[in-house]
């Protein structure tokens, strides 16, 4: 990798390695997460990027081993607290084809209602940061009030704020408060007029156009090539959605539509999140009116399940695009191996690619465009 | 062992956590403490006593010399108190330090700090400084002060100390400097210079020195690339900032801001030279590094620019120079465009009575003659000069609620590219009225 | 922006084919590898396990059937069998045919009954070279499971700490304290 | 003019919100409201009851001491220990009942769904704040007491935008 070959015209020189300065942007930066990058800069222009996470491990797939499957659940959701319903989906799925239970018609419907709900709690979290990496404070301010819109409808739900622990194999924890729909559609639809409103200050700002268009532009053979996923891929013009490619739950008998941008920069990459809250919206509604509006939510379960001497791969759509649950069950009932391919994680691999050539001012920007939650990729 | 831990009263001994207490130790800091007191009564407190008494020319008031005896007589007579202070009021001291120069530079800046606050809560739907002071916060700003002196200041190891310490100091004077030009009403300004729009321009000059000087002392990345950063966008910025002020000083003719503020008595020059007023904002925006140009403090990006490795009041007083920046360029807008403290009179007119006989003062009856202390064109002046500037200042403080932070490469086009041409633009504008004969001196308006 | 793409060899720009292969099954990989396993010949989830040599093979093949990424790479130690298994779940965006499937790709590699801090003697051809986003994945293979990557141009740690200098955490005798 | 006219747009909105409600729970003189008095589980159905995952509540007379909640929590927080009690009940021959310590606990509510004797639920207090660690343990006596709670504010939806009301 010759370092002159990636610089333009007016700077290649001989001993470019010189004027190389590295900075190491994390993990007690203002502008990294919970990860370090390690930024070589000339001037202004990145030239080499090392993502180094790994300060939030946490060793939840060890874990996973050496508990059963319902006490697995608490922990697993640990990762992605803001979207820990989603995060538990996969699992849930999984540990319910290898437990053979059957899932109720009613709790499919709320747990796709948590689910999207819980999407926009996370999808505004990362909104918030990314309005505050632009150094829009409103940008993060706005969202981050609005999220307690869903904050409180998960709370009416589920019990608890963020760490819900409301999934569980054969359905979900305990059925909807008696008001629930009402209080969910009143909300939904003022989020709905709501969230338009960011469009002004935020999406159509000039400022903010010229500043993450054109830049991190991730082409439509690399989204491919590098396996990158969810808002991700979609921004770079690939129509790939697990709700719609390969439904799971309730998800094929709703109706909503994915949204794919083609440009594949910084922009389409924020503004795909923001448009999927759109869709989570109509999903919500769409749950909440399709729904049996009475009947279990949950098939009892055994006092200790043991699963068979198989493996299963599930996968849904979380906030961060595609996450699999690898669960390897050897007969007893503690999961043999469980492993969580979140979307954070493969995303990582484009930050590299995608920083070179960059400039400095546009590292925040294209850094947390990929969608990414380093607690989430350490696990 | 323990025998010596005693006997060296844990002083010597770094495990030791807290020092025995002997009441010898206490009685010889006491003592200590009046020593240095008497020492510095004796090196500073008597020779400045003695200067006051022999040196300085006191002031002749009401046929008298000033004598500290007279003065001490008046302490006891509040009404005869009046002269002195009236007297104070006409010395450069005052005037330097309280009324048009850095105390009204510091209220308002203070009064901007807090505003900000407020308004961009209440622009991101939140409730700001609430709980500090009763009334919607108004003492947060004296709490954050105080939290400010009392913390440690850190110096980096690395660091060129004397010009690390010199420079908020710097930053500070050179804002302070900035304030003493601008005139306020008229023949209220510290410093009426005949060319003042050049010294202002002499003295932002030193912005990016202290910046760069500052940022280079630290010897640490993030404050280098900050500052790098400020030189690059300050000096390509004060380059339309000078040219967008061309055309106003051709029109009125005079490069005196008090002359320039008084050329614009009946029309503010924002009407003829809106193109100017826009470049010269945004100029100002850019200079004083607010969003949506804080590149130098981009924290996301270079932590906290080259405001990095302050700390303690030496960032206080960074922000505090910073203020002062703020308000004296708001307040140079207002001279430049905004036609200074010139408006309909506003303040009312001071009743007979209270100029002939003076003012009663409640129970104790003290006369107060020779009233009014400052004059209606005066007060008048400083409320309209007051009112522009706030409205600027919400100007200035309205885009950090709306914008994201642009790039340093998209700042320095539109500093180059853009706004030089603009500026340009707005000078044959003011070229063409001053040759049509509309304008400018001698012209029709 | 003069460049776009980093590596040399994304600029050569993959053709992305889309093909109208039939709905595959293992069937093709039992054709070419006779000495393969299939282990579950479902449409959507099928999976097969390749000996290590063949691997690159398989993926290959796997390549040209249309599955384009890798979705996910975990590892599964068998201290039973003294063999570590690692699976590759290959996906694909551009196959509409192969959009509901993942296929799981396993091999095995012998496991050394005293894995020590570098002595990798648990060995596996690395899959970059056909899938490049099995990079980062198959890092934390390494690192969580002690399995050196042949070929892997950066294998480095990833989440672990620098000084970690135990066994690989991952393998069932790195065992969790009080459990 | 593209730029202009989304700059002004911008600035627009942004003034507009100037008069816009605050969205802002000012929580220690307002609570939120919740669904319920906090989560319960029926054993019979197997199937919960919305509310908050709060502390817990203990009925004495309901419970057996048969350790179910505390090897529930085995694999979740190992917060739940089992301790003597002085009361004796006709159901509980041990005189055991669950100890909770809230330094550990998560708040999953595994417990109440492990308890079959309807004697463990969750209720809305969660202010458990403590200056020691030795106060947040609570002993089955403590947990026993009802707790009073003064929550009433909740998301109003107005004209002119959410409130706390």
């Amino acid at each position: 990798m010759t370092m002159s070959a990636q610089l333009p015209p007016g700077l290649q020189l001989e001993k470019v390695d010189e004027r190389i300065m590295t900075l190491n942007v994390g993990p007690q930066h203002p502008g990294s997460g919970h990860m370090r990058i390690i930024v070589q800069i000339d001037g202004d222009y990145i030239v080499a990027c090392d993502p180094d996470p790994g300060y939030v491990h946490r060793g939840e797939e060890k874990m996973a081993e050496y508990r059963n499957y319902i006490t697995n659940i608490p922990h697993l959701e640990r990762p992605v607290i803001h979207d820990s319903c989603n995060i538990l989906y996969p699992y849930v799925l999984g540990a319910e084809e290898l437990l053979g239970i059957e899932v109720p018609e009613r709790a499919k419907y709320v747990r796709v209602i948590a689910a999207e709900l819980n999407r926009c709690v996370y999808t505004l979290y990362w909104l918030a940061i990314y309005g505050i990496f632009l150094g829009h404070s409103t940008m993060f301010m706005w969202p981050s009030g609005d999220r307690e819109l869903f904050i409180d409808l998960l709370e009416k739900l589920t019990g608890a704020r963020v760490t819900h622990a409301y999934f569980i194999p054969g359905g979900v924890r305990n059925d909807m408060p008696a008001n629930f729909e009402d209080v969910c559609l009143r909300q939904v639809r003022y989020f709905e007029k709501r969230i338009a409103e960011y469009s002004d200050i935020f999406y159509d700002n000039p400022i903010l156009i010229s500043r993450t268009a054109n830049t991190g532009v991730l082409s439509r053979n690399d989204a491919i090539r590098l396996g990158t996923t969810g808002s991700v891929l979609r921004a770079s013009g690939v129509d790939y959605d697990v709700r719609k490619k390969e439904p799971y739950d309730v998800y094929d008998s709703l109706d909503f539509e994915t949204n794919v941008l083609k440009s594949g920069d910084s922009y389409a990459r924020s503004k795909v999140p923001w448009l999927d809250m759109m869709e989570s919206c109509r999903i919500i509604r769409d749950a909440l009116s399709k729904m049996p509006k009475s009947g279990s939510v949950r098939t009892k379960l055994k006092p200790n399940p043991k699963g068979g001497d198989t493996s299963v791969y599930k996968r849904v759509e979380s906030g961060r695009g595609a996450l699999g649950c690898h669960i390897v069950s050897r007969k007893k009932p503690e999961p043999y191996r469980v492993k969580l391919s979140v979307g954070s994680f493969r995303n990582l691999i484009a930050m590299p690619y995608l920083l070179k050539g960059e400039k400095l001012g546009n590292m925040p920007s294209v850094y947390w465009s990929l969608n990414y939650w380093p607690v989430e990729a350490d696990r | 062992m323990e025998f010596e831990l005693l006997a060296c009263g844990g002083r010597q001994i770094m495990s030791v956590i807290a020092p025995t207490f002997r009441l010898s130790y206490f009685l010889k800091s006491i003592l200590d403490n009046v020593f240095w007191i008497i020492v510095l009564v004796t090196l500073v407190g008597i020779p400045a006593i003695q200067i006051v008494l022999f040196y300085i020319e006191m002031p002749v008031i009401n046929g008298e010399l000033l004598t500290p005896f007279l003065a001490l007589t008046w302490l006891a007579d509040p009404s005869r108190a009046i002269p002195i202070v009236k007297a104070f009021m006409y010395t450069d001291f005052f005037r330097i330090a309280v009324f048009p120069g850095f105390g009204l530079a510091a209220l308002v800046a203070a009064g901007t700090i807090f505003v900000e606050r407020k308004m961009l809560a209440k622009l991101q739907l939140r409730v700001g400084p609430f709980y500090c002071g009763k009334v919607e916060g108004i003492l947060q700003l004296a709490g954050d002060g105080l939290k400010l002196i009392s913390k440690e200041i850190i110096i980096p190891a690395k660091a060129d100390k004397p010009i690390f310490w010199i420079a908020p100091v710097a930053f500070v004077g050179t804002a302070a400097a900035f304030v003493s030009l601008i005139p306020v009403a008229p023949g209220w300004v510290v410093a009426d210079v005949e060319l003042g729009v050049l010294a202002v321009f002499a003295v932002i000059g030193f912005f990016p020195i202290v910046t760069v000087l500052s940022a280079w002392s630290a010897n640490s990345k993030f404050p280098f690339i900050g500052g790098i950063r400020a030189l690059h966008q300050m000096i390509s910025f004060e380059i339309p900032l000078i040219l967008s002020l061309l055309g106003v000083v051709m029109l009125a003719g005079t490069m005196s801001l008090t002359g320039i503020a008084e050329s614009q008595e009946f029309i503010p020059w924002i009407v003829f030279l809106p193109v100017g007023a826009i470049v010269f904002f945004i100029c100002i925006l850019a200079e004083l590094e607010r969003i949506p140009f804080d590149l130098p403090e981009a924290e996301s990006e270079i932590v906290a620019g080259w405001l990095t490795e302050f700390s303690g009041m030496m960032y206080g007083l960074v922000q505090l120079g910073t203020y002062l920046k703020l308000y004296a360029f708001a307040a140079l807008f207002t001279v430049m465009f905004l036609g200074g403290w010139s408006g309909p009179m506003l303040w009312p007119p001071f009743p007979e009575e209270i100029i002939t006989d003076g003012i009663q003062l409640g129970p104790i009856t003290a006369t107060i003659p020779g009233l009014p202390l400052l004059d209606q064109a005066m007060l008048n002046g400083v409320l309209w000069f007051l009112l522009k500037t706030v409205a600027v200042i919400f100007f200035i403080l309205l885009p950090r609620g709306v914008f994201p932070r642009i790039r340093i490469d998209m700042l320095l086009s539109l500093g180059w590219y853009k706004l030089i041409g603009l500026s340009f633009i707005n000078i044959f504008i003011a070229l063409a009225l001053l040759y049509a004969g509309v304008l400018g001196p001698g012209g029709i308006i | 922006m003069y460049v776009t793409t980093g590596e040399d060899e994304a600029n050569e720009g993959e053709e992305v084919r889309l093909m109208s292969t039939p709905v595959p099954t293992a069937q093709p990989f039992l054709e070419k590898f006779p000495d393969a396993t299939i282990i579950s010949d479902d449409v959507d989830r099928p999976a097969i396990l390749v000996p290590k040599e063949h691997i690159i093979d398989a993926a290959t093949l796997a390549k040209e059937m249309g599955f384009d990424h890798a979705e996910s790479v975990s590892g599964v130690d068998f201290p039973n069998d003294n063999q570590i298994e690692v699976v590759y779940h290959l996906g694909s965006y551009t196959n509409e045919n192969l959009t509901k499937c993942v296929l799981a790709l396993a091999t095995r590699a012998p496991r050394e009954d005293d894995p020590r801090p570098g002595q990798d003697s648990t060995r596996l051809p690395t899959l970059r070279e056909v899938f490049y986003s099995v990079e980062f994945h198959e890092r934390e293979i390494f690192e969580m499971f002690g399995v050196y990557f042949e070929g892997h141009p950066d294998n480095r740690r990833l989440l672990l700490p620098e000084d970690w200098a135990d066994l690989p955490p991952m393998r069932k005798d790195f065992a969790i304290k009080g459990r | 003019m593209g730029t202009a006219t989304g700059i002004i747009k911008a600035l627009n909105s942004g003034v507009k919100h100037l008069a816009r409600k605050r969205f802002t729970l000012r929580y220690p003189e307002q609570k939120l409201k919740f669904v319920g008095d906090g989560y319960r589980y029926d054993p019979v159905t197997g199937v919960g009851v919305a509310g908050l995952k709060g502390r817990h509540m203990l009925f004495h007379d309901h419970c057996t001491g048969c350790q179910l909640c505390s090897i529930a929590c085995e694999g979740v927080a190992e917060a739940i220990a089992m301790v003597k009690v002085p009361e004796t009940h006709k159901q509980n021959k041990k005189s055991i009942m669950p100890q909770i310590d809230y330094g550990k606990c998560v708040f999953c509510g595994l417990c109440v769904d492990a308890c079959p004797f309807y004697a463990l639920y969750m209720s809305n207090d969660y202010e458990l704040s403590s200056f020691t660690k030795e106060g947040l343990i609570y002993t089955p006596a403590q947990l026993q007491v009802k707790p009073h709670v003064s929550q009433d504010a909740e998301i109003k939806i107005t004209d002119r935008g959410a409130t706390h009301g």
